[in-house]
C-alpha cells in the first residue's frame, strides 16, 4: 500500500483469488461427496422425479457428447465441442427454462439445446460441415450456435430489451413473463461486446441472465488471465448482482438459474450467474490439452463429476432402483444410434442451394454467380474425371 | 391533398423515418443522441417526443453494443433503424456487422431475417476534425449479407429511407453529410418511387458516363454543366444502390458513349471504381474507347479539413479525367 | 426481490445511483465554499506556492479555453472542445504527473496538455483543421488527442505493459518509477475498448491509471445512461480500486491522482478515479445544451466553480494579494495574445506534404499519385481562376 | 555451416520469428494462446519457453485489447507481433486498426512509428466452421496506411516475416493456412531474400498472366502445368504484396500476353481483382486482347465446409476463366 494515500485492501484479499476453489460464496445444494445441503438464500424442493430428470438429462446430455466425439474421431465430424464435465451446469441452467424464455448459446450449448427439444442431431450439422445451425431459433427459442465469443451476449441484450416492448416482462402473469439467457465462456468474458451487454442491459433493466461457464480454460489460457478476482464479482461494477454457483452440482445451478430468471421475468432486470465448473476434455476435438495443463487438475476435477455425485445421492436415498438404470441405458443406447446414423444421413448443402440464403430473396447479381457457376458445372457433365483437367 | 413541399435531405430523411414510423410499429430508432437531441444532425429530431423513449432510444456510448443488440431486436421481430453517429464511428460496430447481421440469414439458411438499417452519414467537406469524413462503402459492399445504398438528394431520401425499413435484409444506408441543410427539392408524397436497388441515369448524354453516388452526384452534374459548355455531353448516372449494384443502365450507358469515369469520396485504391471498371471492362470490353477511369480521395488518410478540398473529387478533377478518357 | 432466492440488496441502494451528488465515497478537501477539509486517506500538506500555482494553472486553462472558443466563434477554428469548468480535474490530474509519466488524452484534456508544457498555440491545430495533432508525442510524453473515444484506454495500457518491460515500474528509484494516465470521459466508459483496457491492466498489473472525468453528460445523454451506480464502482468488478473525487476541488483532484500514481509507479498496479465534475459550456461549440439539459443544473453547478472556490480559500488565508491577481491577469492576456496571433499564422498544410506522411517512408504507389496530383495542380498555374472551370 | 533444411511453413515462420526474436529485444509477440500452446497452429511452438512470458505474451481474449495494447506498445519503442487466431476474429480489432494502427504515423505528421505485425491465418480449405476460412485482405487494403502482405511458401514464410517485423509501417501478414503443413521447401539461411514489398514472376510464360498471392498461387501454379500439357504457355505471378502494389512486373507480364486473369480466395466483388483488373486496364488497355477476368469466391459468405471446395477457386475454375480470355 502506498504512503500516499489508501485505496483499501487488495481487493484478491477481500474476494480472493479468480481461481480460488468455491470459496464461501459458491452456492451448493449437494456436494461433491453426494450430500444434500442447503443454502440460505437459494434452495427449491426438488421431488424424486425432478432429480431423476435430472439425472437422466445429464446422463443424455453427456452421451450425446460422447457420441459426437466418436464421430469426429471417425471423422464424420469435422470437429467437435465437448462438454464433458459441464453437464450439470446445462442441464440446471437449460431445466430452470420455462418455454417462453429464449437461449442465447455459444458453440458447446448441446445440453441446453437438448432441454429446449431441439433434436442432438440438428447440433452436429455445424460440426459436420453441413450446414450453420440447422435449426429454427423460433421453433424452440434457441438462437443459432455463435462462434465469435461473447457476439451473442448483446443479442441476448437486445432480444430481452424486444420482450420490454412487447409488454411480456413483469406483467405478473407466470406463463407470459419471459427472460432471455445469454451463455459464454470465462475467456468471452474479456470481449469488449459482453461488457457493453452488461452495460445496456444494466441500464435498460433488460430481463437476461448473464450465464458464465466457468470451465477454468480458454483453450489454453487459464482464468486467471481474464479476471484476478472471481468472475461473478464482475457484475458488481456494473450495478446488478453476481452470482457464483457449483456449476457441477444440477441442483445448485437449477436453484440459481431459476431465481436470476425469475429476477428478470418480473421486470428486477439482469444478473449474472458464474457456474464455476471445469471442461474435463479437450476444448475441441482439435486440441491438445496436455501441452498447457497438468493432470492433477483433472483428476482433482474428476471427483467432483456432476453426474457422480447425483448418482450416489439418488441410491443412498433410495429414489432410484436397476430399472431406472437399465431403461436410462437403453434410452441413451437409442440416442446414440439416433445420433451415428442420423449424422451419416444428413445431406450434405447443395452448391447451388447456397446462393439462395444470402438474402430473403435472391439478388440477381447472386442469381447471375449462380447460373454462371450452374453452366459451368453442367459443362463437365459427361466427363470422366468430373473436371475438365 | 397537401401542396408539395420544398425540403432539405435532413428533412426528407425525417420525415421518411417518421413515416416508417407511422407504418409499422415494430420499426425502432437507436443511437447516440438520437433521442432528446434529435441526433447532431437532427435528423430524427421530434421523434422521440411523438413516438417515447421505447421506439426513439438513446444508447450507452458503445457502437457495438448498438448494432449487437440491434441483431437482438431484429430476432424478436422488430426492425431496428441504427444512426451511427460518424462514418469513422462504426468502425467499433464492424465485427457485429459482418460477421453476425450480414450472415445471419445466410446462417440460419433463411430462416431468419435481418431487417436492420444502418444508417451513416458519409463523406467529407465540412469542415470537420479526423474521423468525421470517412466514406467506407466498400468495406461493406465487399461483405455478402449486407445491401448498401446512398443517397443523394432530398426526395431520394425521403423514399430510399422508408423502403430500406420495410425491405428485409439489412442495409447500410449511407447519407452524404455535406447535402444534410444544402439543397432543396420538391417532394411530392403522392408519387410512386423508384424500386430501393436501382441506378438511375440523372443527365442523359451521348458523349461520355460518369457514374457517382451520394456526395458526388452533385459534383458530377456540375461537371457535366460544364462539358456541355465546352460541347461535351456527358451522362450522369446516380448509382443509388452499391450492393447490389444495378449494372443494366450502366452498360447500356457505356455501350453508347464508349467512355466511363467514377468518382467517389472514398479511397480510389480498392474503392466502388476498381469493381465498376472491372465490371464495365468485362461487359463492355469492345465498347470501350478508353479504360474506365477512377476519380476519388488519394490513398492517404483524410487529411485536415483545410486541405479537404482539394483532397476530395471535384469538378476539375472529374472533368480532367473525363478529358483523359478523351486522349485515348 | 424474487421469492425465488436472494440477489441481495439492490446495487443502486447501496453504492447510490450513479449521479448521486457526491455521496460519502467523495473526496474532497476544499468545499465549494472555499473550506479547507481533511480526508483519513487521501491529503496532503499543500505549501503557498503550490496552491499559488495551481490556481494560476487553472485560470490559465480556463484562459485557454475561453480564447479558443472565441477563436471557434471568429471562424478560426472549425470547432472548440469546450472545458469550463473541468479545469480543477485536469489541472490536478495534470500537476499530479512526473516527466517521466506518460499521458493519453481525448479531445478535452488541453488542462493536462499545458500541464505537461504542451504549447496549448500547438492544440489549435486539430481544430482549426491545419493538422491532427501539431505536437510530439515524445517530447512531452504528451500522446495525440483521440477521438474515437476509448481508443486510447488500451493504448495507455499498451504503454504500460512497455513500461514494465522496460525495468521502470516498482524499482523504488522515484526518478525512474513511471506511470501512465489514461483519460476519458463518462460516456467513453460504455465502450468495449475501455473495459478491455481494465482487463488488460488488471491482468498485467499493469501501471496504469485510468482517470475518468464524469462530467455527467455525453453530449445529450446523461451518465444514467451509461451507468447505473456511481461509475468509480465499475472498477470493483475488475479488481482494482474506484474513488471518487471531487473534480471541481484541484487539491483533492491533486491528492488523490497523486497516490493513484504512485501505486503504479511502486507497481501497485491499475486504479481508476471518477473524477465527478460537470461539463458547464456545451458538448464542443456545434452543441446546443438548451435542448437536453435544464438551466437550474447548470446554474447548481456554477456554485461549485474550481476556479472560484480555490481563489476564495487563498483570499481567506491571506496567500495572495492584489498583486498576485494582477500578474495572472497580465500573464493570461499575454496568453491570450500568443493564442489569437499565433492560431492566424498557423500555416496550412500544403496538400503535396500530406502524401509524405502516410509511412515512414513514401511508396512508389503514393508518390505516383502525389507525382500525378502535382501535375495536374501546375496545369492550371496560369489561368485566372485557379481552376479549369 | 548448416545444410539447408526442407522446412513447412509453419516452420519457416517459426523460425523466422525466433530470428527476429533474436535479432532485437524490442519484438514481442502476443496474441491468444501463442504461449504455452505455441498458437492453435503451433507458429510460435516454443518461442514463450525460449523467450519468456513478457516477449511472448498470452493476452485476455479480446482482440481490440491485443492490437489497442500494441499500438501502446509501439508508442513506448516496442515492435509488436500480434497473432490472430482466425482471420474471422480479427474485425473486433478492425477499429484499432484502421482508425489507430493505420493512422498514427500520419496523424502525428511522420513523428511517431507504427512497427506493428498484425499476422492473420487467411483462407479456407481446412473444414472448419463458419468464421475460420475467411480472406479479409481487401478490407485492409482498402485502408491507406497499412501494408498488407500474403505469403505463399515456406522460403517466403521465412524471410517475409522478418521483413515485416524489421519495417517501420505496421503490416498485415496474411498466411495461408491450408499451406501451414503442406508442403515443404528448402531455405538457405544464408541467401539475400527479395525485398518485402515486391512481386515476383514464379513461372515464365508467353500467353495469357495469372495473378495469385497467398493460398492461390499453387492453383496457379497448377493450372499452368495442366495448360502447358494443352500447349498454353502461362505466366503467373506470386503477388507477395497487396498494399503497395507491385504493378511493374504484372504491367511488364500483360503487355506481353495481352491476357490476364486474377485469383484469390476472397469475394470477387470488391476483391483485389477489382483494383487489379483495373489497374492493368488503365495501363495495358491497347495491350489487353481480352478484359481481365476475375476467379475468386462467390459473393456469398463462407458456405459449410462440406462444399467448400466448390466455393474456392480451384484449378478447373481458373482455367476456365484463362480459356475464357482466349474467346475474346
Ligand atoms: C472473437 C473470437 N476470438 C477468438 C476465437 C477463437 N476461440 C474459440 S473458443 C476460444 C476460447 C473461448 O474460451 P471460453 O470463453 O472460456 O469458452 P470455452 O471454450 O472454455 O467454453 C477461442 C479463443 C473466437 N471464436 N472468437
Ligand atoms: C467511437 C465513437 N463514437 C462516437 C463518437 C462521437 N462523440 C464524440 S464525443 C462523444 C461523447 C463523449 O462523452 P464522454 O465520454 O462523456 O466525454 P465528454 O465529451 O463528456 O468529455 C461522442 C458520442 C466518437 N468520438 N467516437
Ligand atoms: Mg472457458
Ligand atoms: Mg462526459
Amino acid at each position: 500500500m502506498s504512503e500516499h494515500g489508501s485505496f483499501g485492501p487488495d481487493l484478491a484479499e477481500v474476494f480472493g483469488p479468480s481461481h480460488a476453489d468455491g470459496g464461501p460464496d459458491l452456492v451448493q445444494l449437494l456436494t461433491p461427496e453426494g450430500e444434500r445441503v442447503h443454502h440460505p438464500e437459494f434452495d427449491h424442493d426438488f421431488s424424486a422425479e425432478e432429480l431423476r430428470g435430472l439425472y437422466r438429462d445429464m446422463v443424455l446430455t453427456r452421451r450425446i457428447d460422447v457420441e459426437a466425439t466418436a464421430l469426429q474421431r471417425h471423422g464424420e465430424l469435422g470437429i467437435w465441442a465437448q462438454l464433458l464435465g459441464q453437464e450439470a451446469a446445462q442441464i440446471g441452467a437449460g431445466r430452470a427454462l420455462r418455454p417462453q424464455d429464449y437461449v442465447f448459446p455459444t458453440y458447446r450449448e448441446h445440453g441446453v439445446a437438448y432441454c429446449k427439444g431441439v433434436d442432438p442431431l440438428r447440433l452436429l450439422g455445424l460440426f459436420r460441415g453441413v450446414d450453420q445451425g440447422g435449426w429454427d431459433p423460433a421453433e424452440n427459442n434457441f438462437g443459432l450456435y455463435t462462434i465469435v465469443i461473447g457476439a451473442q451476449t448483446l443479442h441476448a441484450t437486445g432480444y430481452a430489451m424486444g420482450m420490454q416492448r412487447d409488454g411480456v416482462v413483469g406483467t405478473g402473469d407466470p406463463e407470459r413473463d419471459s427472460a432471455v439467457i445469454a451463455h459464454f465462456g470465462d475467456g468471452a468474458s474479456s470481449q469488449g461486446d459482453v461488457n457493453e451487454a452488461f452495460i445496456f442491459a444494466a441500464s435498460y433493466n433488460a430481463p437476461v441472465v448473464f450465464f458464465c461457464q466457468n470451465n477454468q480454460w480458454a483453450i489454453s489460457e487459464p482464468i486467471e488471465r481474464q479476471t484476478r478476482i472471481p468472475l461473478h464479482k464482475r457484475a458488481l461494477g456494473f450495478g446488478f448482482p453476481g452470482i457464483r454457483v457449483d456449476g457441477n452440482d444440477v441442483l445448485a445451478t437449477y436453484a440459481v438459474t431459476k431465481a436470476a430468471l425469475q429476477r428478470a421475468r418480473e421486470g428486477n432486470g439482469p444478473s449474472f450467474v458464474e457456474a464455476y465448473t471445469y471442461r474435463m476434455g479437450a476444448h475441441t476435438t482439435t486440441d491438445d490439452p496436455t501441452r498447457y495443463r497438468l493432470n492433477d487438475e483433472l483428476e482433482h476435477w474428476k471427483l467432483k463429476d456432476p453426474i457422480e455425485r447425483l448418482k450416489v445421492y439418488l441410491r443412498r436415498n433410495g429414489l432410484v432402483d436397476q430399472e431406472f438404470f437399465d431403461d436410462l441405458d437403453v434410452e441413451a443406447k437409442e440416442l446414440g444410434h439416433h445420433l451415428r446414423e442420423g449424422c451419416k444421413a444428413l445431406p450434405d448443402p447443395k452448391p447451388l442451394d447456397q446462393f439462395g440464403y444470402v438474402f430473403s430473396e435472391m439478388t440477381d447479381e447472386i442469381a447471375a454467380q449462380r447460373d454462371e457457376f450452374a453452366a459451368y458445372l453442367a459443362s463437365f457433365e459427361g466427363s470422366t474425371t468430373g473436371g475438365g483437367h | 391533398m397537401t401542396a408539395n413541399q420544398k425540403i432539405t435531405l435532413a428533412k426528407g430523411l425525417n420525415m421518411g423515418l417518421r413515416k416508417a414510423m407511422e407504418d409499422d410499429d415494430k420499426v425502432l430508432l437507436m443511437g447516440e443522441d438520437v433521442g432528446k437531441l434529435g441526433g447532431v444532425f437532427r435528423i430524427t429530431d421530434g421523434l422521440q417526443k411523438d413516438f417515447g423513449e421505447d421506439r426513439v432510444i438513446d444508447s450507452p456510448l458503445a457502437e457495438s453494443g448498438i448494432v449487437g443488440t440491434a441483431v437482438g431486436m431484429a430476432l424478436r421481430g422488430y426492425r431496428p433503424v441504427v444512426e451511427i453517429q460518424f462514418d469513422g464511428f462504426v468502425y467499433p460496430a464492424y465485427d457485429q456487422i459482418v460477421c453476425q447481421v450480414a450472415k445471419y440469414t445466410y446462417r440460419s439458411q433463411g430462416k431468419v431475417k435481418m431487417p436492420i438499417v444502418i444508417r451513416i452519414p458519409f463523406g467529407g467537406g465540412i469542415g470537420a476534425v479526423e474521423h468525421h469524413s470517412e466514406s467506407p462503402e466498400a468495406q461493406f459492399a465487399h461483405t455478402p449479407g449486407l445491401k448498401v445504398v446512398a443517397c443523394s438528394n432530398p426526395v431520394d431520401g425521403y423514399w430510399m429511407i422508408q423502403q430500406a425499413i420495410a425491405h428485409d435484409d439489412p442495409v447500410i444506408f449511407l447519407e452524404p453529410k455535406r447535402q444534410y441543410h444544402a439543397d432543396k427539392a420538391e417532394l411530392d408524397e403522392s408519387a410512386t418511387p423508384e424500386p430501393l436497388f436501382t441506378s438511375r441515369v440523372v443527365r442523359a448524354g451521348t458523349d461520355a458516363t460518369v457514374l457517382a453516388y451520394g456526395p458526388t452526384v452533385k459534383t458530377a452534374l456540375k461537371c457535366a454543366e460544364a462539358a456541355a459548355s465546352e460541347g461535351r455531353n456527358l451522362e450522369v448516372i446516380d448509382l443509388r444502390t452499391l450492393s447490389p449494384l444495378d449494372m443494366a443502365p450502366v452498360y447500356e450507358s457505356v455501350r453508347r458513349t464508349g467512355r466511363c469515369v467514377v468518382t467517389h469520396e472514398a479511397h480510389v485504391n480498392l474503392g466502388m471504381g476498381a469493381e465498376l471498371a472491372a465490371r464495365v471492362t468485362e461487359e463492355c470490353f469492345y465498347s470501350l474507347e478508353a479504360p474506365v477511369l477512377r476519380v476519388g480521395a488519394f490513398d492517404t488518410p483524410y487529411p485536415p479539413s483545410r486541405i479537404e478540398e482539394e483532397y476530395l473529387p471535384d469538378l476539375d478533377r472529374v472533368l480532367d479525367a473525363v478529358d483523359r478518357t478523351f486522349a485515348f
